[in-house]
């Protein structure tokens, strides 16, 4: 290959392999990524002064279109800082069916991000396969919420709409016919050749980098580190369920790939515990007095720590609403990882950091 | 003059031309559909690669501004023109048997390169990031795959010389009168590593995943044919196109030429068969059971794998 | 002869999609549609390119934000005629649940004639199918064949 | 049953000793499932490397910078929060500018995931961020003005994304007239 010319290549905004509009700026030298500039904000949609002039009821709809591949951890999250600065308790029942739809969009999420990889290393029948077996969560929602992406499962004060036992009946069936689909998955991802020369080692992301750039979710539990706010300070009916927190020390894409695909069977067993366990009762719990206060809140969103922040000033529209979401963190990360990869790699370490541009550019 | 008249109407109906287009887009259709069943899909109409190739042919023509316009142009003609005249050289046994006064396995492998240099020179024209980045890819790919077939047709060549006592044979004809004598090579010991190494030549000369690298669309936005679009599109499909008959073709002359009787038309289909059936091996199946290499891995892939077994081969013949 | 070639065109229609500034979830949907065996759009002669020189329909996401206006118009006038024109979701109709943000341009029909809407947020997989296929008719008209 | 998860005590304490002598400078709530937060109001803008590098010691992690509009703390000055994270616990750091000190020391240098986040927070309000080592835009368009949710934006600007009444005047003609805008 031509020497040591560099060039620089743009990556984007509109990339087949990027889901989203992002722009990066590449300076290539034959085959090889020497450094990389990225420019964001294409998905700039400027959320946060529209919630500043909606009242926190019509945030909830707002906050939902943060991005779609998330939107319950976010509509989850805002309930939360709103019951927190309103001090209110919601009831048994809500917290646990929160947590189905939260672990459900968790399973779509992963298997999303997992089947994305193989769209990328050009690896079709996996791609469809496994976007197939998405399919069955998105039935799932479809049928026990009513759409099939932003499933509006939460609302201030607990949940907006109830799971009797014909659609719990109905969710065990489905998760019995996913299993094995997902044991299939994984095991294809960690031992198909294929897949495995592509992005074994690739993306490093040595520990102490992964703890300076402050990395969340699947990225900092696939190098290893042990970060869970499900475990860390539980909320909804976290505290009371049974899960472990996945993490591997690959510190690599296929580490991570792993662990999304890991935590798909903790989700599946947090949901049937939930149905099991779930008390009879109140969903919703009414509204709590609005005053002046400051709350934070924070859940696990399939891609990490989701932070939200609210001040309140006695009336329904919140003075300041603010969140942070994983792949805000995450991004940084990228300059690391891409350090000498090579152009066909750009995308593949991308995704395994499964980027969310609308939601990091609000 | 005769012999120039022949030599055109076999460049253009048979089994060149129409009668290669016809056959390599069937091919394709099936292709395309079979991939789809493997991956539980309904799949396109087998009519679809002749509607695509309609299609683009009523699209207007874009020339980017910083396109160098002759070559830009040239690029796709060269590539479809190039596999036309390829075509007319590949025998049908017992139907055809190949241009035998000007053609022989040298002309074919100057020829067969002739898509992958009009690609480059399309993207060179180009002048786009990205089909440079195609045009390093495809030149790399290139020489990765040229040098194993090389050496598995010096092989085949050598051993039907070795034989008939002429030292190296390349002629086409020959070679296969020679396998009509002492049956097909594909079955003979010495040369199964050679096949072999055929095989896996084939999905890195088509393009087709895991060596879909010049052209992945997930990376390098389809690489070289990223500017292309309409009629030349077409152009480049179509040239792509010849090239699955051609090389299928060879590889059937090749290695399994054997004919089922005198019957013309049934050795048409016969020979018809055959060409799908590795196809189906070295394409089809391949391509819905992979994913992409990176581009060092597939090079080094070539050296190690076709490349060495296509040696294997050659320093058999030298030897016994 | 034209004419014929122009009846058999509108079967082989190339999909090119933009995202201008979506939430993803159109996108999701969009790939949903497209790639897996359920829906296959493949059947109806479609398939996705990663160049807009290729496309035949492009389907355009998201409320056009201004950092992307110029870029949706750059691509979109790359893309060779005739060409068909679908907003998928209601961003680009009207903005959404994000109209009235300072960081958005104008909607998707006041710079670029569209051709077909399918709103929803997002719209279901079945929609977008009916969008492409209508798509497909309008590209009919376009070449002034009659529907038939 | 209600755990309560408290914070390091240690660290409580030492960041109160920045905290304002005021009445409620320092406060704590716990959420209804029993996690704490802790806030606490700085003297100076300028106390926040010292409470940032005690943070950091302890091994917190920055999870997000909040500034708030000017107008919302009433006359002149406004708020920024720091929130930190460390083992579950939040940690909030409240900083005031005001007319007479209206800059921010970056905390880049620390919290090497803080170089967004004040990026942002120069784009969107124009606030000062000293030492600062990236003035990029972030996310923002040239086109619009940096500080833009300061609230000084005219409001025919922001609402130059309105909806109009295209999509209903179009369902209403009847999608057969094939009225095609060319």
């Amino acid at each position: 290959m031509s020497g040591t010319k560099t060039f620089s290549m743009p990556l984007g905004p509109v990339h087949v392999a990027l889901e989203e509009p992002v722009y990066f700026n590449l300076t290539v030298e034959g085959e090889i990524v020497r450094k990389t500039h990225l420019t964001s904000g294409h998905v700039h949609r400027g959320m946060e002064a529209l919630a500043m002039r909606r009242n926190i009821f019509q945030n909830a709809t707002l906050v939902e279109r943060v991005c779609s591949l998330c939107s319950n951890s976010h509509s989850f999250t805002y309930a939360m800082v709103v019951e927190n600065a309103l001090c209110m308790h919601i009831p048994e029942r809500a917290r646990y069916l929160r947590v189905i739809a939260e672990e459900t969009k968790r399973i779509a999420s992963h298997l999303f991000n997992t089947a994305i990889q193989a769209h990328i290393i050009g690896f079709h029948s996996l791609f469809m396969h496994v976007m197939e077996v998405r399919e069955l969560m998105q039935d799932m929602k479809e049928t026990v919420y009513g759409n099939r992406m932003n499933i509006a499962a939460n609302c201030v004060g607990g949940a907006k709409q109830d799971i009797n036992l014909k659609k719990q009946e109905y969710i065990l069936k489905q998760l019995e016919l996913i299993e094995p689909q997902i044991r299939e998955i994984q095991d294809i991802y960690a031992n198909d050749p294929m897949v495995h020369t592509r992005t074994y080692g690739l993306g490093l992301l040595p520990v102490d980098d992964a703890i300076a750039l402050g990395v969340v979710g699947p990225v900092a539990r696939g190098s290893g580190i042990t970060d869970d706010c499900r475990k860390d300070s539980p909320y909804a009916a976290y505290g009371d369920l049974d899960f472990n927190v996945i993490t591997e020390t690959g510190c690599c894409a296929w580490s991570r790939v792993q662990v999304r695909l890991r935590e798909c069977y903790e989700s599946l067993s947090l949901i049937r515990q939930c149905i099991d366990r779930m008390p009879e009762g109140d969903i919703r719990a009414p509204l709590g007095k609005l005053t002046v206060n400051s709350a934070v809140a924070r859940t696990e969103a399939p891609r990490g720590e989701v932070f939200y922040f609210i001040r309140t000033n006695g009336t329904d529209v919140p003075e300041r609403l603010k969140w942070r979401v994983p792949s805000y963190m995450n991004w940084e990360a990228l300059s690391v990882m891409m350090k000498d990869c090579n152009v066909a790699d750009v995308a593949l370490i991308t995704n395994s950091i499964d980027p969310c541009v609308s939601c990091t550019e609000r | 003059m005769l012999d120039t008249i022949l030599a055109i109407l076999h460049m253009c109906i048979f089994p060149g031309g129409v009668f290669a287009l016809a056959v390599a887009l069937f091919f394709k259709a099936l292709d395309r559909r079979i991939a789809a069943r493997v991956q539980r899909r309904v799949g396109p109409p087998l009519i679809q690669p002749v509607l695509d190739i309609a299609k683009l042919l009523t699209k207007e023509t874009l020339i980017p501004r910083t396109a160098h316009r002759a070559a830009f142009i040239m690029a796709p003609v060269l590539a479809f023109t190039g596999m036309a005249v390829c075509a007319a050289f590949i025998p049908v046994p017992g139907v055809y048997s190949g241009l035998t006064n000007m053609g022989d396995l040298l002309v074919i492998l100057y020829l067969l390169p002739i898509p992958a240099i009009a690609l480059m020179l399309g993207a060179a024209a180009s002048s786009n990031t990205f089909s440079s980045v195609g045009f390093s890819r495809e030149m790399l790919m290139t020489l990765a795959y040229e040098l194993p077939l090389i050496m598995i047709l010096l092989a085949v060549a050598m051993l039907v010389g070795k034989e008939t006592g002429v030292g190296a044979e390349f002629s086409l004809a020959n070679i296969l009168s020679y396998q009509a004598a002492n049956g097909s090579l594909g079955f003979h010991p010495v040369m199964l590593p050679a096949f072999v190494a055929y095989m896996i030549f084939l999905p890195g000369t088509m393009g087709v995943a895991p060596f879909d690298i010049p052209e992945a669309e997930q990376e390098v936005l389809e690489g070289p044919l990223l500017e292309y679009g309409g009629p030349l599109l077409a152009l480049y499909q179509i040239g792509s196109a010849l090239k699955t008959f051609v090389v299928l073709g060879l590889g059937v002359a090749l290695f399994f030429p054997g004919t089922l009787c005198d019957f013309w038309p049934v050795n048409l289909v016969w020979f018809v068969v055959k060409c799908f059936l590795l196809m189906l091996v070295t394409l089809t199946v391949v391509k819905a059971a992979t994913g992409r290499f990176r581009i060092d891995q597939a090079f080094w892939f070539y050296i190690k794998f076709p490349a060495v077994l296509a040696l294997i081969s050659l320093v058999l013949v030298w030897w016994l | 002869m034209s004419n014929l070639l122009n009846k058999l065109s509108v079967r082989s229609p190339w999909l090119f999609r933009i995202n201008a500034g979506s939430c993803n979830g159109c996108d999701v949907e969009l790939a949903t549609t497209a790639l897996i065996p359920r829906f296959d759009v493949e059947r109806f002669g479609c398939r996705y390119c990663g160049s807009p020189r290729h496309a035949d329909v492009v389907l355009i996401t998201g409320p056009v934000t201004l950092k992307m206006r110029d870029k949706v118009l750059k691509l979109w006038d790359e893309i060779p005629n005739p060409k068909v024109t679908v907003a998928v979701g209601i961003c680009p109709i009207s903005g959404g649940v994000f109209r009235d943000s300072y960081s958005l341009a104008e909607p998707l029909d006041h710079l670029i004639p569209v051709d077909v809407n399918v709103p929803g947020c997002p719209p279901r997989p079945q929609a977008i199918l009916e969008g492409v296929v209508l798509a497909k008719k309008i590209w009919m008209r376009k070449l002034g064949i009659e529907e038939g | 049953m209600q755990i309560q998860r408290t914070g390091d005590a240690a660290l409580v304490a030492e960041l109160g000793t920045f905290a304002t002598q005021q009445e409620n400078a320092t406060w704590q709530a716990d959420d209804m499932y029993g996690n704490m937060t802790y806030w606490f109001r700085l003297d100076t803008p300028a106390l926040l490397y010292p409470a940032a590098v005690a943070l950091k010691a302890k091994g917190a992690r920055l999870t997000m910078v909040s500034a708030c509009r000017r107008d919302t703390v009433g006359t002149s000055g406004r708020y920024i929060s720091y929130h930190f994270a460390l083992k579950g616990i939040v940690y909030t750091l409240r900083v005031t500018l005001t007319d007479t000190e209206d800059s921010t020391p970056s905390i880049t240098p620390i919290f090497a995931n803080a170089d967004w986040h004040e990026r942002e927070m120069i784009e969107l309000y124009g606030i000062h961020v000293t030492g600062q080592p990236n003035d990029n835009r972030l996310f923002l368009d040239e086109k619009l003005d940096a500080g833009l949710l300061e609230g000084a934006v005219p409001l025919s600007v922001m609402m130059n994304g309105a909806c109009t009444t295209d999509l209903w005047e179009r369902v209403l003609n009847g999608r057969e007239d094939g009225e095609e805008k060319k």
